[in-house]
């Protein structure tokens, strides 16, 4: 299923902040959205994961595709690590968290309280809850934030083995990701003329 | 030209600019002879004395208390179907107009039952009715304050305007239900014989016109400066963006 | 003035509630009309000039 | 949707605060108004069923801003608006979470506190009833507050202020049935009633619930 955006304006608090943003993500490809802080990044995510309706431009091929991993990356911390992934799994209708648990070298942690995980295993289990939703297109808000080397490495693999599987993964991020191979969009060219934001059009 | 001409508020304050002399005009008019007439040349009931004369203010101010919120839950529909920012302002508008005529229906209520009944307030249903739509009131206008961005202040506001509505007229036969009711019979209703005699008509009608023509300017000013206000926001947040 | 007997104190109390609180939402509305008026033009005029 | 009831319920239990926040301030509320009001029973007996009622309602209400809150910061609700379930669904869930973790002990609790307020023996079985059929309705209307509100940083006393007008007929309705039980008069204008308005309520108001929460997730 491809992903394609066509000349999407997103605006933050009515303030239109990027327009004319177009792309395709095609199954297998990955592609990472650079900018500095505040360009729009994860505004220009909600609005592709359909959390927040665009003021103009189409999103199509994302009904049901869309996995999403925001900051915070809702996890419950008076939950064990295998009771946060079976509720994603069976909110999203699977139930099998096995592969995601290996994949992201949970498997001993599996007991543990998620609020007792460190940073970079609180990340690695929120990725392993990508996974289990099942869905093919994963859209990631800042995913190696406080991840050492060895995590991030760990990550690049996960989204590789994703790729391989036919999924694709749109990302946002300001730092390296260990993708070498994942397609670079710069954002910064879309950045908005400043304008009246489209609430305020009648009032001016 | 359609009725929705009048949503684009820069329309909308130059014709109530026009507009706006000739109602208080008329508001004045008609409150003063309303008044006068009702206070000093009509003679007092048999039964209930000179407390009759609080008739003039209490029925209007109770008529303009619920037709207030009819007039804010209109507002607030066409808000949700037509996306027109003047009604949403117009329906915030309306809302501290609202109160204080379900304050005066309250208190003039109040007044004039305390001779009947004895007490000041003797939790009667229908005055109680207007306490629990005060109550709406007031979480209506707190919700407005609230919420910073204009959009969504108008949108949840509607909505609580919608399901209050439904509630208004569920506590009002809850609250009938509750207690068996002091009130006297209903003033203005459509079979003559129960309604009250002319003596007392004529300088009523002139209080009711008085009241709505005082609700509608006070609206119309009111939803003006709601789009001055808004018109500043959006002034300097485009300045903030530039 | 007419002969308002034991009543009075009801009716004039309830008409001079009335007349303060519409006295108060009137003012209100005026002078907030004034403030966000003058408000406005004092950003209008720095915006064009 | 059953397994975001499942762990709804299970951080309740995990949390501890879920159950005991309800019932506690119920207690303590039914424990003050005899000091209030002073201890002749056969006062307390006449306002018993009212009393239970108000602490009831007051301890629904006290729980209302947990429903969304906790989901709202730690990011979940975004996760489950992108997740297939349908919005109502997630209000329904929450609704009956809460009234599972909050009205049910309140229903099991109130004859017990009935006793401290020397209720009158007939009334113990329509308090039950009474508030078995109003509380799911406190907990809907309760979860549309809670859906209002979410966005507004210390939202919860502007969240009383609108829940509370709301909960005007079901407290009266259901305050009459336990009350005309307690004198052993029929008490079927007013359960029909009580039942009416829940049902309707948990019928309608998930929409409206639904509809505001997608408006403060945007």
């Amino acid at each position: 299923m491809v992903l394609s955006v066509r000349d999407l304006a997103v605006t933050r608090g009515g303030l239109a902040i990027l327009e004319g943003v177009s792309f395709d993500l095609s199954p297998g490809e990955a592609l990472v959205l650079r900018g500095p802080n505040g360009v729009g990044k994860t505004t220009l995510l909600r609005s592709v994961a359909g959390l927040q309706p665009p003021e103009t431009g189409t999103v199509t091929g994302a009904e049901d595709q869309i996995a999403y991993a925001a900051h915070s990356d809702g996890l419950k911390a008076m939950l064990s690590v295998t009771e946060n992934l079976k509720f994603w799994a069976s909110v999203f209708g699977l139930s099998d968290i096995e592969p995601a648990l290996v994949a992201f070298d949970l498997t001993d942690l599996r007991n543990r309280m998620a609020g007792t995980l460190s940073a970079g295993q609180k990340r690695r289990l929120g990725l392993a809850r990508l996974m289990v939703t099942g869905r093919p297109i994963w859209i990631l808000d800042e995913p190696t934030v406080s991840l050492d080397v060895t995590s991030v490495a760990l990550f690049a693999d996960a989204v590789r083995m994703h790729l391989k599987g036919g999924g694709s993964a749109l990302m946002a991020t300001h730092i390296d990701l260990g993708l070498t191979e994942a397609r670079v969009l710069d954002l910064t060219p879309f950045k908005a003329a400043p304008r009246t934001r489209q609430m305020d059009e009648a009032f001016l | 030209m359609s009725l929705w001409e009048y949503a684009n508020p820069v329309k909308f304050i130059r014709t109530t600019d026009k507009v706006l002399p000739w109602v208080w005009a008329l508001t004045g008019i008609c409150l003063v002879t309303g008044l006068v007439w009702g206070f000093f040349f009509t003679p007092d009931d048999f039964r209930q004395g000179s407390t009759v004369k609080i008739i003039y203010i209490h029925v209007p101010s109770a008529l303009m208390a619920i037709n207030a919120w009819l007039m804010m839950l209109v507002a607030s529909l066409i808000w949700i179907v037509r996306r027109h920012h003047v009604s949403a302002l117009a329906a915030r508008a309306a809302a501290p107009v609202g109160a204080v005529m379900t304050l005066i229906a309250l208190a003039t209520g109040a007044f004039w039952g305390q001779p009947m009944w004895g007490t000041w307030w003797a939790w009667d249903p229908r005055l109680t009715s207007f306490l629990i739509l005060f109550l709406f009131y007031l979480g209506y206008m707190a919700l407005w304050e609230a919420i910073e961005n204009d959009d969504t202040a108008a949108d949840l506001t509607s909505i609580l305007c919608l399901v209050g509505s439904v509630f208004a007229i569920l506590s009002r036969y809850a609250v009938n239900f509750w207690n068996q009711g002091l009130h006297q019979g209903a003033t203005l209703s459509l079979d003559k014989e129960e309604n009250i005699s002319d003596v007392f008509w004529f300088p009523l009608l002139f209080c009711i016109a008085g009241f709505v023509l005082l609700f509608v300017a006070l609206v119309f000013l009111r939803t003006q400066t709601e789009i001055r206000a808004r018109r500043t926001r959006a002034l300097l947040a485009r300045e903030g963006q530039a | 003035m007419p002969e308002l007997g034991k009543y009075a104190f009801a009716v004039l109390s309830s008409y001079g509630v009335t007349i303060v609180l519409l006295s108060v939402i009137v003012l209100v509305s005026f002078r907030r009309a004034r403030k966000v008026r003058a408000n406005l033009e004092e950003i209008e005029n720095r915006a064009r000039d | 949707m059953k397994a975001l009831l499942t762990r709804d319920l299970m951080l309740a239990i995990r949390a501890g605060g879920g159950f005991g926040l309800g019932l506690s301030f119920f207690l303590i509320v039914t424990v003050l108004v005899p000091f209030g009001v002073g201890p002749q029973t056969e006062l307390l007996s006449r306002i018993a069923p009212g009393v239970l009622w108000i602490g009831a309602l007051l301890a629904c209400l006290l729980s209302l801003d947990r429903i969304f809150a906790l989901d709202w910061e730690d990011g979940s609700l975004d996760l489950l608006a992108t997740a297939p379930l349908p919005m109502e669904g997630i209000v329904s869930v929450k609704a009956l979470a809460h009234w599972i973790t909050t009205g049910l002990p309140l229903v099991l609790a109130a004859p017990v506190l009935g006793v401290l307020l020397s209720l009158p023996i007939p009334a113990y079985q329509w308090v039950v009833i009474s508030l078995a059929v109003g509380t799911p309705a406190l907990s809907v209307i309760g979860t549309f507050g809670a859906a209002l509100t979410v966005g507004i940083k210390r939202g919860g006393l502007l969240m009383s202020l609108l829940v509370l007008p709301l909960y005007v007929p079901t407290l009266i309705f259901g305050a009459e049935v336990a009350r005309r039980g307690a004198e052993g008069l029929t008490v079927q204008a007013p359960l029909l009633l009580l039942a009416g308005i829940s049902f309707g309520v948990i019928a309608l108001l998930p929409f409206a619930s639904a509809a505001v929460l997608r408006i403060n997730l945007r």
